[in-house]
């Protein structure tokens, strides 16, 4: 096992040269005008000046060049001496739809996504893995139809359709829950941000209330992210379970007269939940591509609204960092996922 | 020298007839029967395939349903003036409708083009929008699927087959491909295609195709690795059947159903992302028929739902149909091949 | 989906029961009665995504930038609450006129007296020479994406690109224009002394506490110029010290052209040390937040009824929010007082929700007590979209927009926009009522003239284009076009592609009545209509390959040379690859109507050029669309003027 | 006809293996680096005689099926010769090899998974004939329809998939196949041992059946004694990938030489109380070792009851230790009784 995530580790580096090679691809695709904005923050209306920045920033050299020089930056032409540019010194170019360095963007966008992804495993784990269980031991019952009605139909169900309805019902009219990530007060309020993640700096902090107000302000957020997870969750778990409870083993516990319960919470469920871990990293995946649609609809100020912003004007340099970013981010929580399936299945021995 | 009937007595097991088996199985297969009988006797897939034929009765005789308006693209959504406000289902079509298809008159006993499901924002006709957009959406649905699948049988088959460095190439870059969030990907690289190539189905067409074909070639590639260790791969090698015509004839027919069955179950989920990234604003020209056209004119008038509901309604009663129509098909089919399906979504 | 309908329409009742409710007091003639909000002193603005570009006042020209500016900056004078043409002093102890010797008899010489004992945020006085310094420093750091062309034309005169390199390169052969690099290499006495003849006609002299602009013509809308964002006053000391010009001769072709991510680095484009009523709090990702400058200078009212001292709202947040149903919910749940629409378009879904009506009079009925939101209908706009014909296709590297370049049914020549016939048959083409009708809510009257309606020169007898498919058709078969073979363009017909900016539905309808009419007049001529994103736009329209392009312009000052200028010759003349011959029966005009200072003078100098510009139709032009607004109606002392940047909060109070 | 079975060796060998080696790379750790090897086949070497069938017998991982399939080239030997009718097939490789084939087949031991699914019965007993181009059009299905009728099916059935066939009827398909192209040779490996018992002794007298009419050569793969006992001539005991034994069936099951050998035979329960109970048994203690690691000297020292130091030092030399009786084991001497017993 250790064998096995050494070897994941060690050919992280590959994948993640593979992952820049192909970002750059699409950077290349765009051609060297659009590039500019990895180096300069405006657009050069004036066709001579154009010319100018691509041979100043050597933006017609050939891929290679350029591709090294996008890695780790090139000889500011403006100030002898110093680099400009360079994804591994953390300067993703400018972004020109939201004024500022894409890399200044992204420290204020990602702590409001990991936030959000994070408490969105919560209902997965509530609704999409106890109804699995329940749906699994009580199958065939009321319970187990109820759940796989519910899971083929939330798949069909539109993230977009679903999470405007969700706004305008309990937002726009019961105001029951509100959109964004915090009060307008909570703005205004003095409390040390230690970790930019608001519900952990509220705790730090002793700020109930904050705490109270960002979690109000996710709750639709987290319900229209995730719940094609819970679905997804409850069949996983459900069939997993199932098969588990066919197993000799919890059969024998039940002939030896365990109590059922403890043969469903001792014996079965531990097991059946071995495929419910692999999954969740796929369950990443998801939830992090899901925060475009999301974020953008409850104004949600993460890294998907960003995105979404930046598409749609066609700010691609940053949008490309972005990409890169969350598949940083997905690269380590699949690397995280499988030790932890390792771990828990005494089975594989994958080294 | 007896002949060679002769000399082979009819052993007791001649007894043993064959076992009962009816022309479908016999012409389906075993496995593909096995899985056609577990799709027909579901009822709920029974449903889900009823929906899918037809979605793709609508498309087919989309211009029998209504027809374009003349001298007019019949795939742009017909605008009954420029008006912002919806007009409610059975409002009269007043700036040159559409003509009127055979059954309208029979059925409605008028001869005036009412707006069915009435406009959305901008005087586009509802209800052509989805007649039209069904059109696009198995076409879109069929092409990106249709290469997607191609791709990863080739990489996957190539991968499995040539095994060493060539697998390792391909599954490390099929691992890069897989390392970023699906519409994260998808959204970039539409973004970075539509200056070059202009707006319309491509961009994301292509987007999608990029991002969504390891599933495949990964699913393919783990079969074809198990079959090859197969006794009657030995047993083709043994008769000295080529290389070539041991992929092609022994292992990717038999390693192929898994794969084909998961495609057939994404064209629903396909469809959604391709609405999704019209909804952020990227994909087709502004009124092309397609489903997420029509769900990007409601966008702005879901807030009023009392009044325009007929404007969010149709089109997701529509869209949430076609996906559940997949979904109910899919989920008998991983009913059926699980647990080998487990652990393939994407969305 | 029928018991999700049923539910929330259940849910609407039981709103609108409960706001019914709490609406059964005492009803007063206000139509704010009954609704209060839970922050009194904090307003909430919704806007469409994006927020400022840069908040330098010498760079910044845009309405998000605008917005802020105006609200943290002062200029030397203001406009008269919504009247844009006249004006108040605001940092100027008067606005200077001929009469009180602000201005020379020549009209060539123009002083402000600049006001005392006016604090920036910092708390230094604001001086004679911050005054001076914050012009000089414009004109020197312009650059063709600032508005500093608005002062160097009055300064030096009309040149090629009216911007300050002009001076060293007239022609625009040295390409110095945005180029920096370039003006470095240029000779540095050239340089020092352009910026010295730029010192020398902005002059401060702190003993009459004065600072005097010496123009190279007379210029009437001069001291307007200063009303808008670009006269926002910054302190000299401030600058240098956050990294701008500190006024040197010798340095300044340093800070030429700078682009955003430099004036945000240096500190100017992204902090603010003005003397206006609000000082910048915060500026996020995707918030701005100003709070209030309780030590406000203002004492007396600029206009009867405004308010003095520090401002009422003491916090503003401006959203930027990309979606507009998350900006409607907003204000349906009551967290935005005021939201920006997308467009027209949004108009009847914000209608749902409002129950009482202002027009630009101030004038309101309420129509419906219980709903929240007020609406001030046909207000006064400065701003028009029309649609322009390019006569010079650029067609290098090909141009997909035009087909197949020639006369065969499926493309148009590059000069197809030569032929005059052409252009009146477009002309005559385009359907104002429905345009009208559907695309402006109603609210909106057909443009006469290149200046907007009811400004100097705008003449409401001259003739103008109406919709006639008759004349379209003789039109077009007046049309000298011919096929190879010899056809008429009538018979052969045509085939071009119009572009727009994706997400603009206005462009858009504009762009499908031309396609639907011109089609209805014969099937042989398609026109079609393609969204494009904004940088291949931006692409296409600078590199002139777009045969026909819909655009808007925003009026900078309440005049009509600035838009007599800009549709011959300026932003948009130039991309319009009009032929010399044409340019050079606009010109004289042009520049006559903009010296003159006599306005029945000018009024006759414009009547030629309007004649001129209907006979030629260089663009369809179309109308002048209302504009409204949708806020709680517990907002107070709103009205518009034409020519704000969205709103001036000073003014502004919620009840 | 070919020559009945001969009790001793003659000069009529089809198949001569020769110091037959079959190793297999072991990868492990983060590189992936190669660690050492599986010695599934290690030196082996026996002739097979037109027309006999010989029987190998062993535990199951002792190498056995790998032998097999190494003397049919699906595996390609890692040394060793392989001499077909005087021809070292492991000095040929692609078409030639390919070409080849025609002489040697294999019977599969899982019918079910040995027949490919998505292929009727026909296809699959005419893709041999269709890849070496034998036959064509009307002859290649009368062909079929004869080797259908030679394995005891009805030729009607070969439209049909092998799912409609029970399992010996699959083996007989797969037995068609292997006679489709004539061969001469015919490895089975554990053809029977997947069947139902009833069915067992079917498929193992058409077989001999088959090898009577047709003058085929077996080799005959199987895990235990008892089940090549009725159809080899000769038997060969194979222990960790090396050969223990190897003579006629009369010699092994009468007068074993190897304690291996008498280990094996001591497991086969007799079916009379009386002699069942006087039956002497041979228990083998302890594990089979691996064969990536195989002991010392004589691999089965670790497991022999007799085992001495030279055992453990020094590899007993394959000899004969009487004719035509093969052995490697250092005492075999002391276990030869003498004949007329």
């Amino acid at each position: 096992m250790i064998n096995y995530i050494i070897r994941r580790l060690m050919i992280m580096p590959i994948t993640l040269f593979g992952m820049t090679i192909l970002i750059f691809l699409m950077l290349w695709i765009l051609g060297p005008s659009a590039r500019s904005a990895l180096y300069v923050s405006d657009i050069p209306k004036n066709e001579a000046v154009m010319k100018g920045i691509i041979t100043k920033y050597g933006l017609d050299d050939p891929i290679y060049v350029q591709y090294w020089s996008w890695l780790v930056g090139r000889p500011d032409p403006d100030k002898p001496g110093e680099t400009i540019g360079g994804i591994l010194r953390g300067d993703f170019g400018y972004s020109r739809t939201f004024s500022r360095p894409v890399m200044e963007l992204i420290q204020l966008r990602f702590p409001a996504t990991l936030e959000l992804t994070l408490y969105a495993f919560l209902p997965i784990i509530l609704v999409g893995v106890w109804l699995g269980v329940q749906a699994a031991v009580r199958h065939n019952q009321w319970i187990d139809q109820i759940a796989r009605l519910f899971s083929i139909v939330g798949y069909s169900f539109p993230v977009f359709v679903l999470g405007i309805l969700l706004m305008m019902i309990f937002y726009a009219q019961l105001r029951w829950f509100p959109v964004e990530r915090i009060s307008d007060w909570v703005k205004m309020a003095d409390y040390t941000k230690y970790t930019s993640l608001v519900t952990v700096d509220a705790i730090l902090n002793g700020r109930l209330d904050i705490w109270w107000d960002a979690i109000r302000h996710m709750v639709l957020p987290i319900i229209t992210l995730s719940y094609t997870s819970w679905a997804a969750f409850l069949r996983i778990t459900r069939s997993s379970m199932l098969e588990t409870l066919r197993q000799e083993y919890v059969t024998t516990a039940r002939a030896k007269g365990v109590a059922e319960n403890d043969v469903i919470n001792k014996h079965a469920r531990p097991n059946a939940l071995i495929p419910v871990v692999t999954y969740s990293g796929i369950t990443v995946a998801y939830l992090l591509g899901g925060v475009v649609i999301t974020e953008t609809i409850f104004n949600f100020p993460g890294m998907g609204s960003a995105a979404a912003n930046a598409a749609g004007g066609f700010d691609v340099v940053t949008v490309l960092a972005f990409t890169l970013v969350t598949g940083l981010i997905l690269i380590l929580a699949n690397l995280i996922v499988d030790i932890l399936y390792a771990m828990l299945d005494p089975r594989i021995r994958l080294g | 020298m007896k002949s060679a009937s002769e000399s082979m007595t009819p052993l007791s097991e001649e007894a043993i007839p064959l076992r009962e088996i009816g022309k479908l199985e016999r012409f389906l297969g075993p496995e593909f029967y096995r899985i056609f009988r577990g799709v027909f006797t579901n009822p709920l897939s029974v449903i889900g395939i009823s929906l899918i034929l037809f979605f793709i009765l609508v498309a087919v005789f989309a211009p029998f349903i209504i027809p374009p308006v003349k001298n007019a693209d019949p795939f742009m959504i017909p605008r009954d003036g420029y008006a912002a406000a919806p007009l409610p289902p059975g409002t009269k079509w007043l700036r040159r409708p559409p003509e009127l298809p055979f059954w309208y008159t029979p059925l409605t006993g008028s001869d005036e083009w009412v707006h069915i499901f009435g406009t959305s924002s901008g005087a586009w006709d509802i209800f052509y929008g989805l007649v039209w957009g069904t059109r696009t959406a198995i076409i879109v649905g069929v092409i990106i699927e249709g290469v997607t699948l191609l791709i990863g049988i080739i990489i996957g088959a190539v991968s499995a087959f040539y095994g060493g460095w060539i697998d390792e190439v391909l599954m490390r870059i099929t691992e890069i491909f897989m390392a970023f969030p699906f519409i994260f990907a998808a959204l970039t690289l539409s973004a970075v295609l539509t200056p070059r190539l202009g707006k319309g189905i491509w961009p994301p067409t292509i987007a999608i195709i990029a991002f969504g074909w390891m599933s495949y070639a990964r699913l393919i590639r783990g079969d074809i690795l198990s079959i090859r260790e197969r006794d009657y791969i030995m047993a083709a090698r043994v008769v000295g059947v080529s290389d070539l015509r041991i992929l092609f004839k022994h292992i990717v027919p038999n390693a192929i159903y898994p794969t084909l069955v998961l495609a057939s179950m994404d064209i629903g989920t396909l469809v959604i992302s391709f609405a999704a990234l019209s909804f952020l604003g990227i994909g087709t020209e502004v009124g092309y028929a397609d489903w997420g056209q029509v769900i990007s004119f409601a966008r702005n008038y879901i807030g009023v739902f009392s009044k325009y509901w007929y404007i969010i309604v149709y089109p997701g009663i529509v869209l949430v149909l076609f996906v559940l129509g997949w979904n109910l098909v899919g989920d008998a089919l991983r009913d059926i091949m699980d647990p080998k399906m487990r652990g393939n979504v994407r969305r | 989906m029928m018991r999700k309908r049923t539910l929330a329409t259940m849910i609407t009742t039981a709103t609108v029961g409960l706001l019914v409710l709490s609406a059964c007091g005492p009803q007063s003639a206000n139509f704010a009665a009954g609704f209060k909000s839970k922050d009194p002193t904090t307003f909430v603005i919704q806007e469409i995504a994006g927020g400022p570009a840069t908040l330098d006042p010498a760079l910044a020209y845009d309405s998000a930038s605008g917005e802020i500016l105006q609200n943290v900056y002062d200029t030397l004078v203001f406009f008269d609450r919504e009247k844009k043409s006249d004006l108040v002093p605001m940092l100027a102890t008067e606005v200077p006129t001929v009469k009180n010797g602000g201005i020379s008899a020549d009209g060539l010489t123009v002083t402000f007296k600049i006001r005392d004992g006016v604090k920036f945020h910092s708390g230094e006085e604001m001086t004679v020479e911050d005054v001076a310094f914050t012009f000089q420093r414009g004109l020197l750091s312009a650059g063709s994406n600032s508005p500093q062309w608005l002062f160097v034309e009055p300064l030096f005169g009309s040149t090629i690109y009216n911007d300050i390199v002009d001076q060293l390169d007239p022609d625009g052969e040295k390409g110095l224009i945005d180029n920096r690099d370039g003006l470095k290499a240029e000779d540095s006495g050239a340089l020092v002394g352009l910026c010295e003849t730029v010192k020398s006609k902005i002059v401060a002299d702190s003993a009459a506490n004065t600072v005097t602009f010496h123009l190279a013509q007379p210029w009437g809308p001069f001291v307007t110029t200063f009303a808008n964002m670009w006269g926002s006053v910054l302190p000299k000391a401030w600058v240098a010290a956050n990294g701008g010009w500190d006024g040197d001769c010798a340095t300044w072709q340093n800070y030429y052209a700078p682009t955003a991510d430099e004036l945000n680095e240096s500190g100017i484009g992204k902090k603010v040390n003005g003397t206006g009523p609000y000082k910048l709090k915060e500026w996020g990702d995707n918030e701005l937040i100003l709070e209030a400058n309780e030590n406000y200078w203002i004492t007396k009212p600029l206009w009867s009824g405004a308010p003095t001292g520090a401002p009422k709202l003491k916090t503003v947040i401006i959203k930027y929010v990309e979606e507009f149903s998350t900006r409607f919910a907003a204000m349906q749940a009551g967290d935005a007082d005021m939201i920006q629409a997308g467009s027209a378009q949004d108009w009847p879904v914000m209608d749902e929700a409002v129950g009482a009506t202002c027009d630009q009079d101030g004038v309101c009925t309420i129509d419906d007590a219980a709903k929240p939101l007020v609406r001030y209908v046909n207000q006064d706009v400065s701003n028009r979209t029309d649609a322009f014909f390019n006569f010079k296709i650029n067609t290098e590297g090909g141009n997909d927009f035009i087909g197949s370049g020639k006369i065969d049914g499926n493309g148009v020549p590059p000069d197809f926009f030569s032929d005059v016939h052409v252009r009146r048959a477009f002309a005559y083409c385009f359907d104002w009522d429905i345009y009208i009708r559907d695309v402006a809510q109603g609210e909106g009257q057909q443009a006469n003239n290149v200046m907007l309606l009811g400004e100097l020169g705008d003449d409401a007898k001259g003739m103008h284009y109406s919709y006639d498919e008759a004349k379209c058709a003789e039109e077009f078969k007046a049309s000298t076009w011919k096929s190879e073979d010899g056809k008429s363009l009538w018979d052969t017909g045509f085939r071009l592609i119009v572009g727009y900016n994706a997400g603009n539905t206005m462009r858009q309808a504009v762009a499908q009545i031309f396609r639907d009419n011109i089609s209805a007049v014969n099937p042989l001529f398609k026109v079609e209509s393609q969204s494009l994103e904004w940088p291949n736009y931006l692409e296409a329209y600078q590199g002139k390959k777009l045969p026909f392009f819909i655009i808007g312009w925003i009026e900078d000052i309440p005049d009509p040379h600035n838009w007599t200028f800009t549709y011959t010759a300026g932003a948009f003349g130039g991309k319009q690859g009009m032929p010399q011959e044409l340019k050079d029966q606009f010109r004289p005009l042009v520049e006559s109507g903009a010296k003159e200072i006599d306005p029945a003078k000018r009024t006759e100098i414009y009547k030629e050029f309007n004649k001129l510009y209907y006979e030629n139709v260089p663009a369809v032009l179309l109308a002048q669309t209302g504009g409204r607004r949708y806020m709680q109606r517990w907002v107070n002392g709103y009205y518009t003027n034409s020519l704000y940047s969205y709103n001036y909060y000073y003014v502004l109070s919620k009840s | 006809m070919p020559a009945t079975v001969e009790t001793t060796p003659s000069s009529n060998i089809l198949l001569k293996v020769e110091n037959l080696k079959m190793h297999f790379p072991v990868f492990r750790g983060v590189f992936r680096r190669r660690v050492g090897q599986i010695k599934a086949v290690d030196g082996i070497s026996f002739d097979v005689i037109r027309g006999e069938t010989l029987g190998l017998v062993g535990e199951s991982g002792c190498g056995k099926s790998t032998a097999g399939r190494t003397i049919l080239q699906l595996y390609r030997p890692t040394a060793g010769s392989i001499i077909l009718d005087g021809e070292d097939l492991s000095k040929i490789h692609g078409k030639a090899l390919r070409h080849r084939r025609r002489k040697m087949q294999m019977i599969f031991q899982d019918p079910y998974a040995s027949l490919n699914p998505r292929m009727t019965i026909g296809e699959i007993v005419s893709e041999p004939l269709e890849v070496h181009d034998t036959y064509r059009g009307k002859e290649k299905s009368e062909r079929v329809a004869y080797l259908l009728q030679v394995v005891g099916l009805n030729p009607l059935y070969a439209g049909r998939y092998p799912h409609e066939f029970s399992g010996g009827q699959r083996q007989r398909v797969g037995i068609a196949r292997a006679l489709a192209l004539d061969p001469s040779f015919i490895v089975c490996d554990e053809p029977i041992s997947a069947l139902d018992v009833s069915i067992q002794a079917q498929v193992v007298n058409l077989l001999e059946d088959i090898q009577k009419k047709m003058g085929l050569t077996y080799l005959f793969i199987a895990h235990d004694l008892s089940m090549v006992r009725h159809i080899s001539n000769r038997v060969a005991v194979m222990y960790l990938g090396k050969l223990m034994e190897l003579a006629d069936r009369a010699e092994v099951y009468i007068d074993p030489l190897h304690p291996y050998t008498q280990a094996l035979l001591s497991a086969i329960p007799i079916p009379d109380p009386v002699l069942e109970e006087q039956r002497k048994r041979v228990i083998l203690t302890g594990d089979v070792p691996s064969p990536a690691n195989p002991p010392s000297g004589c691999v089965f020292h670790t497991r022999c009851m007799y085992a001495e130091r030279v055992c453990t030092d020094k590899v007993p030399d394959w000899r004969e230790a009487h004719a035509g009786h093969w052995v490697a084991c250092h005492f075999a001497e002391r276990f030869i009784k003498t004949r007329g017993d």
